[in-house]
């Protein structure tokens, strides 16, 4: 495989971005990195970035993200402070070097490996369950049966906690969600998107966030036909249109909690990005955790 | 058939790095190249990635069937007068069935890995896949109107005097709407969008999530051989010789299927859903009306 | 050449007909009834029916991707987490498979079946087009107008949405005993109103 | 009868060909790292579930019409050969399954439910 690792040595190095506090902004630039790419899992990924300061209240989220990192990984704290013995910190403006001594590091595991719940060797085929629906095969238990919004069909819910590194949603924001199918039925905030200063809100920077979701790039000729393709009626199209024009929004949003059950899950992805971040972090609430 | 088998396995590693080519060229990226080759090498040195509970065989599987599926799309495509792997008389049928076959196989990826995001990046492409395939065949039945034929051999022989292209102005772009779907791009990239974070493939690493974007690619070049050989001619043209215009027009088609693919933005699912049914295929319909109207004897 | 193909197909779709009823997960189940169906989709193309044998591939692989999203969507422990038999009424099954089983053998091996080889230029696809155009036109149009009465009773029997309001409005379901309680969930008031309508 | 044979061989060797090239890595996890992509968030359940597909009226009418495209392939090919009849034929029907996808729109089905 010699001459696979020969091809693979200027290969671009898949970065996953774990956005802080104040790091919106840092990640833009990052595009601009010669022989880095931006990549939207960890699976995907090589190096783990921490662009901006992350709460130790969320180092656990941290470490979960870096154990989805396959092995070998490398980890890079981009002005922030580290919050686990892995990685090198960077103070300065441009990771680039960092991140490509980081894609020859071989960070070990540190969450201890064991399942989420025990099941080898419990139930009556050792697989963790029991009956139809019981006990928790294979780690997890499985999920049950609850009322539904939107048609009325008793069909199970499934409830998990989204973020706060989340590609799609805005950094730092922690959902918890139930869904049916692919629309929430309840929300609730556990933690509000982090501050990301003037520059989090700048209608450049937004468009192009809104436009990613949707599968287009940032150049103008493009976005206008990207407003017919927003939901008509949410006011999606109205920011979006403004930001186009260069103009800031000052929109308050609806608390996620009230505004996202009964939307589906693009639709309440783009309508979150539909908001500058400083707007969405006034309206959650910061105390809940 | 057996020589045209050879060529097209030959052809297609090389057609899957141009259309990796072409796709950096729209995401504006350099290195165009090589890079490529350098990315997938990095990604086949890599591990693959095990999920609690997965569906190990769809796992395995998944992505040699949507290889397979583009090979087999492909092999119905005539190079040549005479030249092609497979010569079934209803090779349109079987293209069909692959697109069919396709929204499984999509579906299976997004499910098997037992993950939150690619599920729900598999329901939504079903939801989307199907219609859109039902939009391609009535786009390529009015392909088969003039040849009074299913074979795509014959499709090519009854556009010696005229394209489909310019006798059926709206079948090219309806059918792109299908070859946007089975190649999970832009517009109709249900299962990998963005806002799933990756969606059916969010869960992949290494050399499955290497064979997977291989056959996608491979995918792209299957649809494109096919939509130049319903709508531009094929093989046909003047002075060069027939496989030389079949690779000039399928490169033509997949520089329009990328380019189009960064160009219109992905509407919300349930949005789609409704434009597919109230406008493209009451203008599939339409397309269909036209062209039994130019076919009457 | 063929026979092998024939036996090596056959083999497949008896094969994925039985798995269909040994795995645990409904979507493994859905795909493998479609394995057995597309084996028998080539079978056909090998007894020279090649519009018959890939249009089955086709509609199966459509028909089976539905299958497995209701599947899913109703069954029990869908992916098969925890092991389960999927089959009921053991007895009877047994019985009634012998019963088919024999019953088919029987009259493919005792009937006269015609010996009629189709050449291999037959142009079938254009004498089913004929056919469907001329002596069979009536059934063919009857087909649109079922197929259309199929659409109807498929969107008012499923669709909760439509132009005078929820179709359960109002609606008690039956009870266990004549006269007796209402079976299941009752409706009450604060469930059921659609919070928020797609995306339209 | 190589009409299948080759679309089998091709078929095969995709298979044999990605199957090769995904032995190339080990597959051995952790827990931490087997466990779903949230964002650093975690769930509380398996993923695999009762799903609650949004489009069901749709996938029904969905079937309804992919029977009618079968009809339709036959009807392509003799379609010159039996001029106006032919048009008119599936002009009828074309307008019978229209008014099915009218009633579907009207109705809402390609909303998600």
């Amino acid at each position: 495989m010699s001459w696979l690792s020969t091809l693979a040595h200027d290969a671009e190095i898949a970065v996953f971005a774990a956005v802080g506090q104040h790091g919106l902004g840092l990640t833009e630039t990052l595009g601009r990195q010669r022989g880095v790419r931006l990549v939207s899992s960890p699976r995907h990924a090589r190096v783990l970035l921490v662009a901006g300061e992350v709460e130790s209240a969320q180092a656990r989220a941290l470490e979960r993200l870096h154990a989805q990192i396959p092995p070998p990984r490398g980890t890079v704290w981009w002005q922030a402070p580290r919050l686990f013995e892995r990685g090198e910190t960077v103070i300065g403006d441009d990771p680039g070097e960092a991140i490509r001594r980081a894609a020859g590091a071989d960070d070990p595991e540190q969450r201890p490996d064991v399942p989420p719940h025990p099941w080898r060797g419990m139930g009556p085929h050792g697989q963790g369950g029991h009956g139809m629906m019981g006990g928790n095969p294979y780690g997890r238990p499985m999920a049950m049966t609850a009322d539904d919004i939107r048609d009325g069909l008793t069909l199970d819910a499934y409830s998990a906690r989204f973020g706060p590194f989340l590609p799609a949603l805005p950094p730092g924001l922690v959902l918890d969600l139930t869904m049916q199918g692919d629309v929430i039925v309840s929300a609730a905030a556990a933690s509000p998107p982090y501050p990301q200063g003037p520059e989090g809100d700048a209608p450049t920077l937004c468009a192009a966030r809104m436009l990613r979701l949707m599968g287009i790039g940032p150049r103008a000729a493009h976005a206008r036909g990207a407003l017919m393709a927003l939901p008509k009626g949410s006011g999606m199209r109205r920011r979006l249109a403004a930001w186009l024009r260069g103009e800031t929004v000052t929109e308050s949003p609806a608390p996620p909690p009230n505004a996202l059950p009964g939307r589906e899950w693009a639709e309440a992805v783009l309508w979150l990005a539909s908001f500058p971040p400083s707007r969405l972090r006034a309206v959650c609430p910061e105390e809940a955790a | 058939m057996i020589a045209a088998t050879f060529a097209l396995l030959l052809s297609l590693p090389l057609l899957v790095w141009v259309a990796a080519m072409f796709d950096r060229i729209g995401a504006g990226r350099g290195r165009v190249v090589m890079a490529p080759l350098q990315n997938g090498a990095a990604l086949l040195l890599r591990p693959n990635t095990e999920t609690e509970a997965p569906d190990q065989l769809n796992r395995l599987l998944a992505p040699g069937w949507y290889l397979a599926l583009a090979l087999v799309g492909l092999s119905v495509v005539p190079f040549a007068p005479g030249v092609v792997a497979s010569d079934i008389a209803t090779g349109l049928v079987l293209w069909g069935a692959c697109e069919a076959l396709t929204v499984v196989v999509v579906f299976l990826h997004g499910w098997s890995p037992n993950s939150p995001l690619p599920l729900i990046g598999a329901y939504r492409y079903v939801a989307i896949g199907l219609p859109a395939m039902l939009l391609s065949m009535f786009v390529l039945i009015g392909a088969a109107l003039p040849a009074q034929s299913l074979s795509v051999a014959e499709v090519v022989e009854a556009q010696r005097d005229l394209w489909n292209v310019v006798r059926q102005p709206l079948g090219l772009p309806l059918f792109m709407a299908l070859g946007l779907a089975i190649t999970l791009r832009g517009p109709f990239d249900f299962a990998e969008g963005a806002e799933l974070a990756g969606g059916a493939s969010a869960e992949e690493s290494g050399p499955a999530l290497a064979a997977w974007r291989f056959a996608r690619a491979a995918m792209l070049v299957a649809f494109s051989a096919m939509a130049a050989t319903a709508f531009l001619g094929g093989y046909l043209g003047p002075v060069l010789p027939g496989p030389a215009w079949l690779l000039l027009k399928t490169l033509a088609v997949m520089a329009a299927a990328v380019a189009a693919g960064r160009f219109f933005a992905r509407m919300p699912p349930a949005r789609m859903l409704t434009f597919l049914w109230v406008v493209l295929l009451p203008l599939s319909f339409a397309n269909l009306a036209l062209v039994g109207v130019e076919a009457l004897p | 050449m063929i026979d092998a193909l024939f036996l090596t197909l056959s083999a497949l779709a008896i094969w994925s007909g039985w798995r269909v009823f040994r795995v645990d997960s409904m979507v493994r189940a859905s795909f493998l009834l479609m394995v057995s169906f597309i084996a028998v989709g080539l079978i056909a193309v090998l007894l020279a029916a090649p519009y018959i044998g890939i249009a089955t591939i086709f509609m199966m692989a459509v028909e089976m991707m539905v299958m497995a999203l209701f599947m899913v969507m109703f069954m029990m422990n869908p992916a098969g987490l925890n092991p389960m038999v999927m089959v009921h009424q053991h007895r009877f099954a047994v019985v009634a498979g012998i019963v088919a089983f024999a019953g088919l053998t029987a009259a493919a091996l005792l009937s006269d079946l015609p010996s009629r080889p189709v050449p291999e230029s037959a142009e079938v696809v254009r004498a089913l087009g004929h056919e469907l155009l001329g002596p069979s036109m009536l059934i063919f149009e009857t087909a649109g107008v079922t197929l259309l009465a199929t659409m109807i009773g498929a969107v008012v029997l499923s669709a909760r949405s439509g132009r005078y309001g929820d179709s359960d409005a109002g609606s008690v379901p039956p009870g266990l005993t004549p006269g007796g309680e209402p079976a299941g969930r009752k409706p009450d008031d604060g469930r059921g109103r659609p919070h928020h309508h797609g995306g339209q | 009868m190589i009409q299948i044979a080759m679309p089998v061989v091709l078929a095969m060797l995709a298979i044999a060909f990605t199957t090769a090239i995904q032995r190339i890595a080990r597959t051995d996890a952790t827990w931490p790292r087997r466990a779903p992509f949230l964002g650093g968030g975690l769930p509380e359940t398996h993923a695999w579930q009762r799903f609650h597909v949004r489009y069901y009226p749709m996938a029904l009418l969905f079937i309804a019409f992919e029977m009618e495209m079968m009809f339709m392939y036959p009807w392509a090919v003799v379609y010159v050969e039996t001029g106006v009849k032919a048009l008119a034929e599936m002009g009828m029907f074309l307008g019978i399954l229209s008014i099915g996808i009218l009633y579907g729109w009207r109705e809402g089905v390609f909303r998600w439910q």
